[in-house]
């Protein structure tokens, strides 16, 4: 064989590692999207809501990592992402709450909410959030641990489906119950308000708001590579096994409860950092996005996108949101009804959501497409014979899409 | 030198809320050896086979395999120890296809970064080719599996235990609901496989039993009725009256 | 103990058990509905506290004709009131199983999905219809004041009456699902769908009347529960959690089960909350249940079944 | 002589008129064009000026915030109808917060930003107000919050319309100790930053100034419909008087088991800072029969002012609509905002903060008020007892009181 041939293949196997050219390629338009298109149509007010949009694509791409893939449906996710967004509100808050900025309190140097409840001295757990290594670590460190103990408790001993659902609900509502009754140390039903600068750096300027935005474009895009490693890696096929066979896996020699563990944590990190986003582009965090009512929303997010598509799930995220806000803008009352209808609907007509709809009609498109301007193309054949069953090569793979049904 | 015994149960007992699925049940099954399980209805097989593979836990007695005992172990530490088990109804990845159902239970990259950054080598394609022959699959390596044929999934599985080369392997009525045809190759199949492992098979089809089995085993109600020969077994008149009889 | 005497210990003991039982109350009532759709058709209900908020509603709806059009009835229209507030909701549970649920079925993650969907609906219906205010019904006369027991110990009559009807509904529910013919084809129909089938039951209909049983049940805790606290479009979802919880907690398919750990979560969420803030006899209160699920996931009373 | 006696008749007439009709009178004499009143970029032309409603009309809040958006609209409806502010016809953006804290935040930016509104009146909760505080102090924009609330917060970007914490409290509790006699108090709040700071407040004034003793604090999650236990306790403590600040859907169940416990306000005397008339719609007038509240405003108060602010809100509303505090604050904001951009000839923000100190207005619905200098108002205090018809008698009226968001010896 000569040189490129080699050239490709090895291009190719690395491709498909995060699921072949065409998922990439899909990576690619949606960060054209996003990071060309809307920038250039919308001025800075409605980037920034978009920008805010995007940090809700993250929770849904976690979502369809252990939902979709993993099946283990989470009414909790609003949790992690409250964790991230927390952390870093807690940093941003002792950067806002200087001694000179809070010289007029009893207690000058701690913030404001503290003050307001007789506290004197900073609590013990948000020492750490003086330094921004330190709370960059812990964005991730604190939800990745919370969830780890989540699942180490109800994976081990096999509590899955339906009970894992109610009991991260009622974890999600423990949590807020408890950041509201804490107010002296969590500012309470108000939240942590009135961040205005990171390091120094006023994050509420046109400018920072351009910065952030393309961060969480980026962080974003880096969280739908990182899944899409996950789902085309042997522990991808592993999480469908799961879903279809659980005793088949366990009894193949897996820890079953370890791979449930990983994946649940891992879709808490990303929808943690979504969260840090959050709190960086809205400018405060406060316990509504903990809540059991946020989190449930945030399944419908990944619903409508498609459960079994990250990329899916990001479009669903920002097109939800996107007509939450307009549709709020003009018909107020009417958007609750629209929310519970989409509920309704995406379960009874479209369980695979947008993905879903998109497969069904664009799959006849692009054959239809296929066969119109056919080149001729060897490689790829060649390609197909040397390295067989990557798991998921072309996009419209039948395994993947029937693994729908199930559930 | 090693034992002749691979497998030792000893005082095997479990019971459902007072009532005892297996009772005291004692079992030794050697090496290289192809032990059949009969019994009827409710006699216990299937649950021996769940306690040995941990799906089950035991209330009293002992599973001996080589020198570990099971019935503290988890079931993926179980399976490591070298014991497969195949479930009566078709356990396989419908949503998956032969090679990666295949490739999925090949023993490397069973933690979950081991799996994560798994890489498939030349050696694994080549040992999935390898069963998938010896299972009659190597044409369907492409197919998903959900589109193969009851008796052709009931390979599958066999194949996927086969794959992580066990040294007992456990079958729970492998050719139930199989044609004719099917039977007989899964018999030449077993007496392939049988030549450098020990099998534990629970079957009903009686001529299947006379094809494959070195040994039977009868149980019922959760205890040994007989065990020996499968002529013998046949001429036993206990077996005969609760079981063959009718 | 912060310097109570004896008397008075015991005294708040006694008080608090009684405004325990009231959460007990509403806690249980709401559960007994989803303990029939959840563990005997493994339907997630979340529009539950939907149908609360809806028994209520018809409840204030019948008090307010009472008061306003025929004042000489306000002594009477509460039993009235009950009887409508189950009529609805058991229609309302009726066309849900027909329309939505029917689909789901072994789809519980969906089932629970959808009839979020529906409680919203619902709640945003309420918000139009009654208006986003609380609504707060005329209580009759007999159903106003306490005893008073001894000095300090107070017996509120709408909670006597309120415990009075959880009691009945809860032997009632237990005699329709252990005692009687239909019972059984519950039953028969959520252990073995084919063979009740094969067996001569409507399997349809038998899961058509157990939906909207539990939602009837959810209409009468409404009607029960307009007569200690006000009702808005919202009520009913504030409780939604906790009665999973509460559900899940006494073990699924347990009525027994259900009782328990109603009084149990109840009564320690009230006495915990004489020496604590609310707030946080609520948080250990749940995260005590939480904790023990981790270890018992099959709940307080469920049986070792052959698996 | 002739002719110059005209022409100081005349003078004085314009003069009379210009008192009467003010604004008319500055358009006609003196037309201001868009470009001289309009310093900011503001949604302002040449006869209109554009301003923004921003409350929740749609999740939980929605019950407390309506009233508010319609004495708001009403108030821009008078003002329009008296020839709108500087010449110009307000015209309204109505955004909905959700009663969702980041909506609200991100309405006001698109009403500041987008919509470049002169004003915004709105916000209801103190976890709205902080949420939107950050986007009017970086845009530049002008609030005004009807909400009496805890205080502890003041803004260049801000008016405060309602009574911060001591204004309510001090008073209250002065009349109480007087005239109830109270010593041993017992508080009670809803769950969150007012009650909490109001307590405090509360129990540093029994405490030191009173000398009285606070024999039980208790805080309830919102929404709690639980209230047995705390009424067990009041009743074991026997207080001279319960202070309490629960708020929304919890104030039912909490009157009504108070009611069933055999708690009547004639046996335990309590007082509330929470509640209007508009929470006594939700409650039952039967069930707070006897509470006394401690507000600056009143439906029943019998003043001028208040005559013309009732028959013109039933006219609008409807005969059974009610008004409580906070509504009655919110009908301040657009009035208070006219005067301040009349006084400074312009909607520039700056001119316009600058313009309000200072400024009195002896004729508002509750009376003579005067806006200080840290943005909150000069007000009286009242003490209202509950009838069954859901109306308040007014038994006690306070003296004006200096407004003192951050009250020293009460932090």
């Amino acid at each position: 064989m000569d040189k490129p041939d080699t050239q490709a293949l090895a291009a190719s196997r690395w491709m498909d590692k995060f699921g072949g050219r065409g998922k990439l390629i899909q990576i690619l338009i949606i960060a054209f999207l996003i990071m060309v298109v809307l920038p250039l149509c919308a001025d800075i007010f409605r980037l920034n809501l978009y920008g805010k949009y995007l940090t809700y694509a993250f929770v849904a791409a976690g979502l369809v990592l252990c939902w979709g893939y993993g099946g283990i449906l989470s009414l909790g996710q609003g949790i992690f992402f409250g964790l991230g967004g927390y952390c870093m509100a807690m940093f941003l808050k002792l950067e806002a709450s200087s001694p000179e900025n809070t010289a007029i309190q009893s207690t000058p140097g701690i913030p404001d909410f503290m003050d307001w409840n007789q506290l004197t001295e900073l609590p013990w757990f948000w020492q750490p959030f003086h330094s921004f290594t330190l709370t960059l670590i812990l964005i991730v460190a604190v939800p990745a641990l919370f969830a780890f103990l989540i699942g180490f408790a109800m994976f081990k001993r096999r509590v899955g489906g339906v009970y894992f659902a109610i009991i991260t609900q009622a974890i999600a509502s423990i949590m807020t119950i408890l950041i509201i009754g804490q107010q002296g140390y969590t500012g309470g039903i108000n939240g942590i308000t009135d961040l205005r600068t990171l390091m120094g750096w006023d994050i509420q300027t046109d400018f920072a708001k351009y910065v952030l935005y393309f961060a969480c474009c980026g962080a974003l895009l880096l969280c739908l590579l990182a899944g899409q490693f996950i789902i085309n890696s042997r522990y991808g096929q592993l999480l469908i096994a799961m879903r279809d066979q659980e005793d088949r896996v366990r009894f193949s020699g897996y820890d079953v409860a370890n791979i449930k563990i990983f994946v649940f944590v891992a879709a808490s990190v990303i929808s943690a950092i979504g969260g840090a986003f959050f709190t960086l582009q809205v400018g405060f965090m406060s316990p509504s996005f903990v809540g059991t009512v946020a989190s449930i929303e945030m399944v419908i997010f990944c619903a409508v996108g498609g459960r079994l598509s990250l990329i899916g799930a990001a479009y669903g995220a920002f097109l939800v949101n996107l007509a939450k806000s307009s549709l709020s803008e003009t018909f107020p009352q009417l958007w609750v009804v629209a929310m519970g209808a989409l509920f309704i609907a995406v379960v009874m007509l479209f369980p695979r959501g947008l993905a879903g709809l998109v497969d069904d009609y664009a799959g006849p498109v692009r054959r239809w497409m296929k066969e119109t301007f056919k080149r001729p193309q060897p490689a790829p054949a060649v390609e197909k014979k040397t390295a067989p069953p990557a798991s998921n090569t072309s996009p419209d793979s039948a395994p993947i899409l029937s693994a729908q049904e199930s559930h | 030198m090693t034992s002749p015994i691979l497998l030792a149960v000893e005082g095997l007992t479990v019971s459902f809320d007072g009532f005892k699925a297996v009772d005291d049940l004692s079992l030794y099954v050697e090496r290289n050896e192809v032990r059949v399980v009969i019994g009827p209805n409710g006699a216990g097989k299937t649950t021996l086979l769940d306690l040995i593979c941990g799906k089950t836990r035991a209330t009293d007695g002992s599973i001996k395999f080589k020198d570990t005992e099971l019935t503290r172990l988890a079931e993926d530490k179980i399976v490591h120890e070298g014991v497969g088990r195949k479930f009566q109804t078709p356990s396989i990845y419908e949503n998956l296809t032969v090679f990666q159902n295949l490739e999925l239970s090949y023993p490397k990259g069973r933690t979950v970064f081991g799996s994560l950054f798994f890489r498939r080598t030349p050696a694994i394609t080549a040992r999935v080719k390898e069963i998938a022959e010896m299972i009659y699959l190597d044409d369907d390596l492409e197919k998903s599996a959900g589109l193969l044929s009851h008796g052709q999934k009931q390979w599958l599985e066999i194949g996927m235990l086969l794959i992580q080369d066990p040294e007992l392997l456990m079958l729970d009525e492998p050719v139930a609901g199989m044609s004719v045809v099917e039977r007989e190759r899964t018999a030449e199949l077993l007496n392939r496989i049988s030549t450098n492992r020990s099998v534990l098979v629970i079957e009903h089809d009686m001529d299947f039993v006379k094809d494959i089995a070195h040994k039977v085993t009868v149980l019922h109600q959760g205890k040994v009725l007989a065990e020996g020969k499968m002529d013998d077994i046949q001429k036993n008149e206990r077996v005969i009256e609760v079981y063959l009889g009718h | 103990m912060g310097g109570y005497t004896g008397e008075e210990l015991t005294a708040i003991f006694l008080m608090q058990g009684f405004s325990g039982l009231s959460l007990f109350c509403v806690f249980l009532l709401m559960a007994l509905g989803l303990a029939i759709i959840f563990g005997q058709m493994g339907v997630i209900n979340m529009a539950h506290g939907e149908f609360l908020t809806l028994g209520a509603y018809i409840t204030y709806l019948v008090s307010y004709l009472a008061s306003d059009t025929w004042p000489f009835l306000l002594d009477y229209y509460f039993p009235v009131a009950i009887a409508l507030a189950f009529l609805g909701t058991f229609i309302l549970g009726y066309l849900v199983e027909r329309f939505l649920i029917r689909f789901l079925y072994n789809r519980p993650l969906d089932t629970l999905l959808a009839t979020w969907g529906l409680g919203l609906i619902l709640q945003q219906i309420f918000r139009s219809v009654f208006g986003p205010r609380e609504k707060s019904v005329v209580l009759p006369d007999w159903l106003m004041g306490s005893f008073q027991a001894s000095d300090m110990v107070d017996i509120p009559i709408n909670g006597v009456m309120v415990v009075a009807l959880t009691v009945v509904m809860t032997i009632g529910v237990f005699f329709l699902l252990y005692r009687s013919r239909w019972g059984i084809k519950v039953r028969a129909t959520t252990q073995n769908r084919a063979m009740a089938n094969a067996a001569g039951i409507n399997t349809e209909k038998v899961d058509r009347l157990t939906f909207a049983l539990g939602c009837g049940i959810a209409g009468v805790a409404g009607a029960a529960f307009t007569t200690i606290a006000s009702t808005g479009p919202t009520t009913g979802s504030l409780y939604i959690v906790d009665t999973f919880l509460v559900v899940v907690f006494g073990g699924a398919a347990s009525l027994l089960g259900t009782v328990a750990s109603a009084f149990g979560i109840a009564q320690s969420q009230s006495i915990l909350s004489f020496f604590l803030s609310g707030s946080m006899a609520k948080v250990i209160t749940l995260m005590t249940v939480v904790g023990i699920l981790m270890f018992r996931p099959q709940g307080l009373f469920a049986s070792k079944v052959r698996r | 002589m002739k002719d110059s006696k005209r022409k100081t008749q005349s003078t004085r007439r314009r003069l009379l008129a210009g008192l009467l009709a003010l604004p008319a009178a500055l358009a006609l004499a003196n037309p201001v064009f868009a470009d001289d009143v309009n310093t900011t970029g503001l949604s302002v032309t040449d006869d209109t000026v554009t301003v923004g409603i921003l409350h929740s009309l749609t999740g939980t809040m929605a019950i407390s915030e309506t009233g508010s958006v319609q004495a708001e609209k009403l108030a821009i409806e008078q003002i329009n109808a008296q020839g709108g502010v500087l010449g110009r016809q307000i015209k309204i953006i109505q955004e909905d917060g959700a009663s969702d804290w980041p909506t609200f935040a991100e309405k006001s930016h698109k009403l500041l930003e987008k919509d470049k509104v002169a004003a915004v009146f709105g916000c209801w909760t103190s976890a709205s107000r902080k949420a939107v505080l950050p986007v009017f102090e970086k845009d530049n924009g002008l609030l005004y919050y009807p909400t009496f609330y805890e205080g502890l917060e003041q803004s260049h970007n801000v008016f405060y319309t309602g009574q911060e914490a001591t204004q309510q409290i001090l008073a209250g509790l002065n009349w109480a100790h007087d005239k109830l006699g109270a010593k041993t108090f017992y508080l009670v709040g809803s769950d969150y930053i007012w009650p909490r700071t109001s307590m405090k407040i509360a129990r540093k004034h029994i405490e030191n100034v009173l000398h009285g003793k606070v024999v039980g604090e208790e805080y309830y999650p919102l929404g709690s419909t639980q209230f047995g236990s705390l009424i067990n306790k009041i009743k074991l403590k026997k207080p001279d008087l319960v202070f309490g600040a629960v708020v929304g859907g919890s104030n039912v169940a909490w009157f009504k088991q108070l009611n069933a416990a055999g708690l009547t306000f004639k046996k335990q005397p309590m007082l509330t800072i929470s509640v209007t008339e508009d929470e006594v719609l939700g409650i039952g007038g039967e069930n707070v029969e006897g509470l006394y509240s401690s507000m600056k405003y009143f439906q029943s108060l019998d003043l001028p002012g208040n005559k013309e602010f009732v028959a013109a809100f039933k006219k609008k509303y409807g005969d059974k609509a009610v008004i409580g505090d906070v509504t009655e604050s919110a009908y301040l904001g657009p009035w208070l905002w006219k005067r301040a951009v009349e006084a400074a000839g312009s909607f520039d923000v700056d001119k316009v903060v600058a313009a309000s100190p200072g400024m009195e207005w002896d004729n508002s619905p509750h009376g003579y008020l005067k806006v200080d200098d840290n943005h909150h108002l000069w007000m009286r205090t009242r003490i209202g007892k509950w009838k069954a018809d859901g109306q308040a008698d007014v038994v006690w009226e306070s003296d004006v009181i200096k407004p003192n968001p951050f009250p020293k010896g009460y932090q």
